[in-house]
């Protein structure tokens, strides 16, 4: 097996993951899906670490995952307080950032 | 490595604006003050530069600076003046001192309508007025096309604040609806003359590629540019050489006005006080026409001639219909503005005409039109401060109760209608001489020009000044000290350079010579060759040739 | 593990063949399930399964450090910490999938596919074959490895992040942090609130009136018999998972009632019974 | 000696700038200031005229080059005068007439509170006119000629405060520049072909170049001429010009600024010989505006207007002798000259009258004067012999002769400037005749109170009209009136004769302008009796009219010709209606334009790219989701961007 499937599994995972962010309203799956496609890029960092035998795009799959923890960590954090004020968690719902 | 005279000549109110602006908020007499005398000052070294000229040097340009600023563009920060800077310097000088002393107490009226602490229009207006000297100055002192784009640019900011912000409070009864014209108007001028600029820009970018292109570096150095040409290392295809003429020209000729680009102008001028209004027709503007002679021709001569016959129409259009629109107006400090339309126009013709009559007319008339319109636009503006309104129906009879203003009102009038014996004839008939020598019919049509000039200064003097004293008018105050020692050298000037010019055209002939040697054109040979005898004047001026 | 895994080869062995088929499928599986699943729950659970067989991948690849610390981290503790919040505010959170955007669906279809064609068009042709593996690179063991490189190579970067999860972790108090603005009501005050609103004096009813039905999900009866809404929790109701009995309850009161009549021998008294009947039908109905 | 020329125009321009910069403290003195200077330069004059007179005829030409005033390229325009016999006349006229009427004014003026000002004026007009006539080139000339007009705008609406004075003047200057126009193009003309516009070179040159760049600049130079001159058909302004104070109408309308066209085109002489079309022209506008003038002054009763109409012809006749050539221009000047002092007389005398008579000006009003102001009936008694050319009056021999050059000119030409020269002469003779007789013959019906009359706009009614009538109390003027007065009406009848002694004058001025006795159909003898028969035939008829029977106190309807002649025959209608009110049409239609077309077209610009951004703002729904959206359509746009780039 070409180990470059792992590439075309990431490209798979990434676009699952877009296109939910796209469909979904609530936020906190629009959060899972964007993790999603962020573990879809740390697959494809691994694998070209292991193309290029270095370790280097495992370092940058490593920061990634820090960078998603304290993104979600944050932004977990909005969810909340929007829930908090509006009773609920739909995307749609909070539209005010426009003309 | 000799004392940078141009930079300091700009550096001067550059650094008066930030001293204006910084002088606290209760000191408003203190900051005004203090800008007259950094205007003062700016004045003096504009004389230097004038007295340290010479006219017969060799070199197209002198007191020249040069020191790399942006080396990876090569932009350099090179000054340089020659005749016709020099002229137009002196006039920016010497201008800003009276505007500043004619809007000794314009800013006072913002000044109580706010509780502020921090508010300072006062030192603003002078700030502003300041800084925009300076950059006209740089702008005539530029000889790299980077550097002159950036302060031909940068000067709109100053003048956008002060349009909209110190406007004409005469005969507003309602403040909002004056501040809404005020504002819009500031924006008009804003959006226009940025219009103008960016399509320069382009071009400049564009002339920058050329050059880059066939002189393998880059440059935007005039002196650099117009050798190669002559050296015939760099030449520019036909195509290329319009579209970047053509981008000069647009900027320019919306900072000129030249019609149909005019339209901000009256709007502008209406809506800012007199002594703006003076900055604007008689200072910024100037850059416009210089920029003409300075830049479209000499780094696009062919384009120029290949553009001329369109641009004559134009400033043919311009000065009939400035001319005829001025005698419409009801508005007095509208009607100067389409008379300086008009005048832009006999600039423009006299410049595009390329002979050494039109442009040596043209320089001087920017000089000219400078004073003039400085002393008739000034004096309106206290009889305005006076009466409190802008409409012509409003007055009559001023000539009996304020003859002193009548009078000064009336010379300075002459003088925009060009009377012989005042300094715009001179200029004027030069400009018709040298357009009609080359453009019989286009100078005959111009000289109609002359006519309507008449009617709307006279319509005008009429209307306000003569007939009975209007009730309104009853009691109005004649010139007080601090008017007249702001009109009086104007009207002096005025005169003298009316009786005699030869100081200006001596220094502004060489350089008038050496434009038309790039733009290689002869004035054209009279059909018969009289054999006059050298008059002493002929035999001084080559004297100054030999020099 | 053995040395060769450990290498991370170039080649792949049909042993690594195998697992990337096989999870690879479930991966997408679990992945379509986190885009498609109603519940938020599930959503999260599914995505949970799909890290986690990231995290083996990134072991088949060498990245032994990467593969410990996605379990630990994201499906750890980053998965725990979206279950929280679900349990927060998802209870409501079941929404529907009906679009209200005009032509989102759609077009999101259609962009998420042209998307990953074009990626997978571009990875087609990179004709990537030969992988030098981590032989080398890991040869002084993954770790120490990555952590050279952490710490002189990329070392403002690690700062950096620490910087990044330090204001993250702030950030989060501040945003959810309640500025408690006055004194907590005592029992007294409350009390007296209550009465002074004049809704709901008396504490709430409890569910379930039968021993049998005393679970909290059984709404108390009136004493005609209907179901009280105040006796379940809103929640369950939200979620539709209240169980009502009434129906089945009401059924057996009117058979009781038929069978002891006839144990009385009592005089027929079709009326109560029918009453009850009609009742327990409408109930059941 | 040359010298002296500069002061000759310096002394009365230091005079205007004193009295005009020089505030109320000279409000006293002033006036005697200002008539010292006249006077001065008057003397520098004779002093001048006395050198040039002891020199031969050939070199009395003095040329004085003060510095070099715009110098540009080929363009050589110096500051440098010529006095030459031509000039030495006008220098005599101007500073002798304008001196007298300087005194003449002192009285007149006496009771304005702004007299300083006039007499800055009046010093500012004499300078100018100075400058006019001593220039060495066309461009300094230019100079002069501007500044007659600026002065001429300043004296006409000297009072300011009367609208219909200050529209007067605006109309002057106007109609002025109109003229000045001509001058100019003349100038670049020259500049173009000759490559100067001095005296010298230019018309020395002139017979090198073609004829037809003559008759243009020919032309042109008649424009300027008419515009100056009050010729047809620039001669509207020369009527409103009265309303300025009498002393302005006298020196400027009669005795000097007039008369600068017929120096222009006898100064270019040169030119005008070689183009004959040019002085075809010239001679018909002569002839035209002698007629239109003279009727014209049949019909006034404003005595000024009356008499401005006579200047109008005075001068045809003038411009018409010039046009003749060689043969003519001498006689043109002399006409100038003797017209100088009787115009100047009349117009003075005049003066003196409505002052007396509480600035009433229609002739209806006044009748019988004679006996209450005697000095002036007799001055203007001489000065109107004079002008009709009463033989042996100084009008008599330079009006003959122009007569005469007119059949001189040949062929059927000859005969129709000839007759209308005569017919001129009669109706001259007719109007004058009732000027005369209305105003110091007949009733004296001042002393009944006025009735405006409707059909007569032109005559604004008495301040008398308004509450009770007092008739005014006709006297004799002060002496600083009459004695110019007097001192005129010697010139005006000794000055012909004198010029006349075997042809002095014409001897003075033949170095400039060349002289060629013209040969006529008809013998001296016949045209000067033909010339008096006419003359005689309209005192006749005058008297018939207005001797005999008494004049009515309100102008009667009169026939069609009289009542537009009373409008100056429809021409100022005819100029308010296709000038006035078309140019207002115009202005008004262009300022729609600019607004609406060429400002619209900015605004418009301005308005569509707010309407664009404003549609655009639509894809700004603030739903994250279609943010989202957008941003993968970006990607994948860039992503198939990359793959071409790489050329998939």
């Amino acid at each position: 097996m070409n180990p470059i499937n792992y590439l075309y599994l990431a490209a798979l995972l990434f676009t699952i993951g877009a296109a939910g962010v796209l469909i979904r309203r609530n936020a906190i799956v629009l959060f899972m899906c964007v993790e999603l496609m962020l573990n879809a890029c740390n697959l494809a960092f691994v694998a070209f670490s292991r193309l290029h035998g270095n370790l280097d795009g495992q370092i940058i799959a490593f920061f990634t995952m820090v960078v998603a923890a304290a993104e979600v960590v944050v932004g977990l954090a909005i969810i909340v307080t929007i829930f908090r004020t509006r009773h609920t968690a739909s995307v749609d719902d909070a539209s005010l950032m426009k003309l | 490595m000799s004392f940078p005279l141009l930079t300091a000549a700009a550096a001067v109110p550059a650094i008066g604006a930030v001293a204006t602006a910084a002088v606290p908020a209760a000191k408003r007499t203190a900051a005004k003050w203090l800008a007259l005398l950094f205007s003062l000052a700016t004045l003096a070294l504009a004389l230097v530069i004038a007295v340290r000229f010479d006219p017969g040097a060799k070199g197209p340009f002198q007191l020249t600076e040069s020191h790399a600023w942006i080396a990876d563009f090569g932009v350099r920060y090179e000054l340089g003046v020659d005749g016709i800077g020099v002229a137009l310097i002196a006039l920016t000088a010497l201008l800003v001192p009276f505007v500043i002393l004619a809007g000794w107490h314009d800013a006072d009226a913002l000044e109580q309508d706010n509780s502020n602490r921090r508010w300072r229009p006062t030192q603003g207006l002078f700030a502003l007025i300041l800084a925009v000297e300076a950059m006209v100055i740089l702008s005539f002192e530029a000889t790299d096309v980077f550097l002159f784009y950036i302060f031909f640019e940068a000067m709109l900011i100053p003048m956008y604040f002060l349009i909209g912000g110190f406007g004409d409070r005469a005969g507003t009864q309602d403040a909002t609806e004056s501040a809404a014209r005020r504002s819009s108007a500031a924006v008009k001028f804003l959006l226009y003359n940025l219009a103008g600029g960016l399509i320069m820009l382009a071009a400049v970018i564009g002339l920058y590629a050329v050059t880059a292109d066939q002189l393998g570096t880059g440059t935007f150095s005039l002196q650099q540019i117009v050798q190669a040409r002559a050296a015939g290392e760099l030449t520019m295809g036909t195509g290329t050489e319009r579209l970047l003429f053509l981008g000069f020209f647009f900027a320019f000729a919306v900072k000129a006005p030249l019609w149909p680009l005019h339209t901000w102008l009256p709007g502008a001028m209406g809506e800012s006080t007199a002594p703006v209004a003076v900055l604007i027709t008689a200072v910024v503007d100037k850059v416009g026409t210089f920029a003409m002679l300075r830049f479209c021709l000499q780094l696009f001569p062919e384009a120029s001639k290949w553009a001329t016959p369109v641009i004559l129409v134009l400033a043919l259009i311009s000065i009939l219909y400035g001319a005829l629109l001025a005698v419409a107006q009801r508005d007095i400090k509208r009607l100067v503005a389409y008379a300086s339309i008009s005048h832009f126009g006999f600039i423009i013709m006299g410049i595009f005409a390329m002979t050494s009559q039109g442009q040596g007319g043209a320089t001087l008339y920017m000089v000219n039109h400078g004073i003039s319109t400085a002393a008739l636009m000034l004096v309106a503006g206290f009889l305005i401060t006076r009466r409190g309104s802008r409409l012509i129906a409003d007055y009559g009879g001023v000539q009996k109760v304020a003859p002193v203003l009548a009078g000064t009102f009336l010379i300075g009038g002459l003088a925009t209608l060009s009377l012989p014996g005042l300094a715009p004839f001179v200029s004027e008939f030069l400009v018709l001489v040298g357009t009609f020598s080359r453009y019989p019919v286009i100078g005959i049509i111009a000289t109609v020009g002359i006519v309507l000039a008449a009617l709307y200064v006279l319509v005008l003097y009429q209307r306000t000044m003569t007939g009975p004293v209007k009730a309104e008018v009853q009691g109005m105050p004649d010139l007080k000290a601090r008017e007249l020692v702001v009109v009086a050298p104007l009207i002096a000037l005025l005169l003298f350079l009316g009786v005699y010019p030869k100081p200006l055209t001596s220094i502004v002939n060489p350089a008038v010579d050496h434009t038309l040697s790039v733009v290689d054109r002869q004035d054209p040979k009279p059909d018969v060759r009289v054999n006059a005898e050298p008059t002493e004047a002929g035999s001084d001026r080559d004297a100054e040739a030999a020099k | 593990m053995s040395s060769a895994v450990l290498a991370a080869a170039a080649a792949t062995s049909m042993g690594e063949a195998v697992q990337f088929w096989v999870l690879g499928t479930v991966a997408v599986i679990g992945a379509l399930a986190t885009v498609l699943m109603r519940r938020a729950v599930h959503s999260a659970l599914s995505l949970a399964g799909t890290m986690i067989i990231l995290a083996v991948f990134y072991l088949a690849n060498g990245a032994y450090f990467l593969g410990i610390v996605q379990i630990v981290v994201y499906t750890g503790a980053i998965m725990m910490l979206f279950l929280f919040v679900v349990m927060l505010v998802g209870v409501t959170a079941a929404d529907s999938l009906k679009e209200t955007l005009k032509g989102q669906r759609w077009l999101a279809a259609a962009a998420g596919l042209g998307f990953g064609i074009l990626l997978i068009a571009g990875l087609g042709n990179a004709s990537v074959t030969h992988f030098n593996g981590l032989g080398e690179a890991n040869a002084g063991g993954n770790v120490q490895g990555l952590a050279a490189l952490i710490f002189t190579k990329y070392v403002f970067a690690f700062e950096l992040t620490g910087a990044l999860l330090i204001t993250a972790a702030v950030g989060a108090m501040v945003l959810t942090h309640k500025e408690r603005t006055e004194r907590a009501k005592t029992q007294r005050e409350l009390a007296e609130q209550r009465v002074r609103e004049g809704t709901q004096v008396v504490p709430l009813p409890a569910p379930g009136v039968y021993a049998r039905h005393n679970a909290v999900d059984v709404p108390g009866l009136l004493p005609d018999g209907t179901p009280s809404e105040l006796t379940v929790n809103p929640t369950l109701r939200k979620r539709g998972q209240i169980r009502d009995v009434s129906g089945e309850s009401l059924a057996e009161l009117a058979a009781l009632e038929r069978r002891s009549s006839e144990w009385l021998e009592r005089g027929e008294d079709p009326a109560r019974g029918e009453q009850a009947r009609e009742r327990g039908e409408e109930a059941t109905r | 000696m040359e010298s002296l020329i500069a002061l000759l125009v310096g002394a009365p321009l230091v005079g205007a700038a004193v009295l005009l910069c020089g505030g109320k403290r000279l409000d006293r003195t002033g006036h005697w200031l200002g008539t010292l200077l006249a006077v001065v330069s008057f003397v520098i004059g004779l002093v001048l005229f006395a050198d040039m007179l002891g020199r031969g005829a050939e070199d009395r030409a003095l040329h004085q080059h003060l510095f070099s005033w715009i110098p540009v390229g080929g363009f050589q325009a110096d500051v440098a005068f010529q006095l030459d016999q031509l000039s030495m006349t006008f220098v005599l006229l101007i500073t002798g007439v304008g001196s007298l009427i300087h005194i003449y004014s002192i009285g007149y003026m006496e009771h304005d509170e702004r007299r300083r000002r006039f007499f800055g004026y009046l010093n500012l007009f004499l300078a100018a006119m100075l400058l006019l006539v001593l220039a060495d080139n066309y461009l300094l000339l230019y100079v002069g000629w501007e500044g007659v007009g600026l002065a001429s705008y300043l004296l006409i609406g000297f009072w300011q405060h009367k609208p219909s004075a200050a529209t007067a003047a605006k109309k002057a200057f106007l109609v002025n520049r109109v003229g000045d126009m001509g001058l100019s193009i003349a100038i670049m003309l020259m500049f173009t072909t000759f490559g100067t516009f001095a005296f010298g070179p230019v018309l020395g040159a002139a017979s090198e170049t073609s004829e037809g760049m003559l008759t243009a600049i020919g032309l042109m130079l008649l424009l300027a001429a008419c515009g100056k001159s009050a010729q047809v058909p620039l001669q509207s302004w020369l009527g409103d010009a009265m309303e300025g104070p009498t002393p302005v109408s006298a020196l400027i309308h009669a005795a000097t600024m007039v008369t600068a066209g017929v120096y222009l085109i006898t100064r270019s002489g040169a030119i005008f010989n070689g183009a004959p079309d040019a002085q075809t022209a010239v001679v018909v506008v002569g002839a035209v505006t002698l007629l239109f003038g003279a009727i014209v002054g049949c019909a006034k009763d404003d005595i000024k207007k009356a008499l401005a109409g006579s200047t109008m012809s005075q001068i045809g006749y003038m411009i018409l002798a010039a046009g003749l050539g060689p043969i003519g221009y001498a006689f043109a000047i002399m006409h100038l000259v003797t017209h100088g002092f009787f115009k100047a007389g009349l117009f003075l005398g005049a003066g003196s009258v409505m002052h007396g008579m509480n600035d009433e000006v229609d002739m209806r009003r006044y009748g019988g004067l004679r006996k209450y102001m005697p000095i002036t009936f007799v001055t203007f008694g001489l000065g109107y012999l004079a002008i009709i050319g009463f033989p042996g009056l100084s009008g008599f021999f330079s009006k003959d002769k122009i007569i005469e050059a007119a059949f001189a000119s040949g062929g059927t030409q000859g005969w129709i400037l000839g007759g209308a020269a005569l017919l001129g002469a009669g109706i001259t003779a007719f109007y004058m005749t009732r000027v005369m007789l209305m105003t110091f013959f007949g009733e004296e019906r001042w002393r009944k109170a006025p009735t405006p009359s409707p059909d007569q706009p032109s005559v604004e009614p008495a301040a008398e009209t308004r509450g009770e009538y007092t008739p005014p109390h006709p006297h004799e003027s002060p002496k600083s009136m009459t004695l110019p007065m007097i001192l005129l009406a010697f010139g005006s009848v000794f000055a012909g004769g004198l010029f006349s002694i075997n042809e002095a004058f014409v001897h003075w001025l033949e170095p400039v302008t060349a002289f060629e006795h013209g040969h006529s159909p008809l013998s001296a003898a016949a045209v000067t009796s033909a010339t008096i028969v006419v003359l005689l035939l309209g005192v006749a008829l005058a008297w018939l009219q207005y001797g005999r029977k008494p004049v009515p106190a309100i102008a009667p309807r009169g026939s069609f010709l009289t009542r537009a002649a009373r409008r100056d025959l429809l021409q100022d209608d005819f100029n308010h209606v296709v000038l006035v009110r078309g140019g207002e049409q115009l202005t008004r239609a262009l300022e729609q334009i600019d607004h609406s077309v060429v400002d619209g077209a900015v605004n418009g610009t301005a308005v569509s790219v707010g309407g664009l951004s404003g549609r655009l703002r639509r894809l700004q729904t603030g739903y994250v989701r279609s943010y989202a959206l957008q941003m993968l359509g970006g990607a994948a746009v860039l992503v198939f961007a990359t793959l071409l780039m790489r050329g998939v």
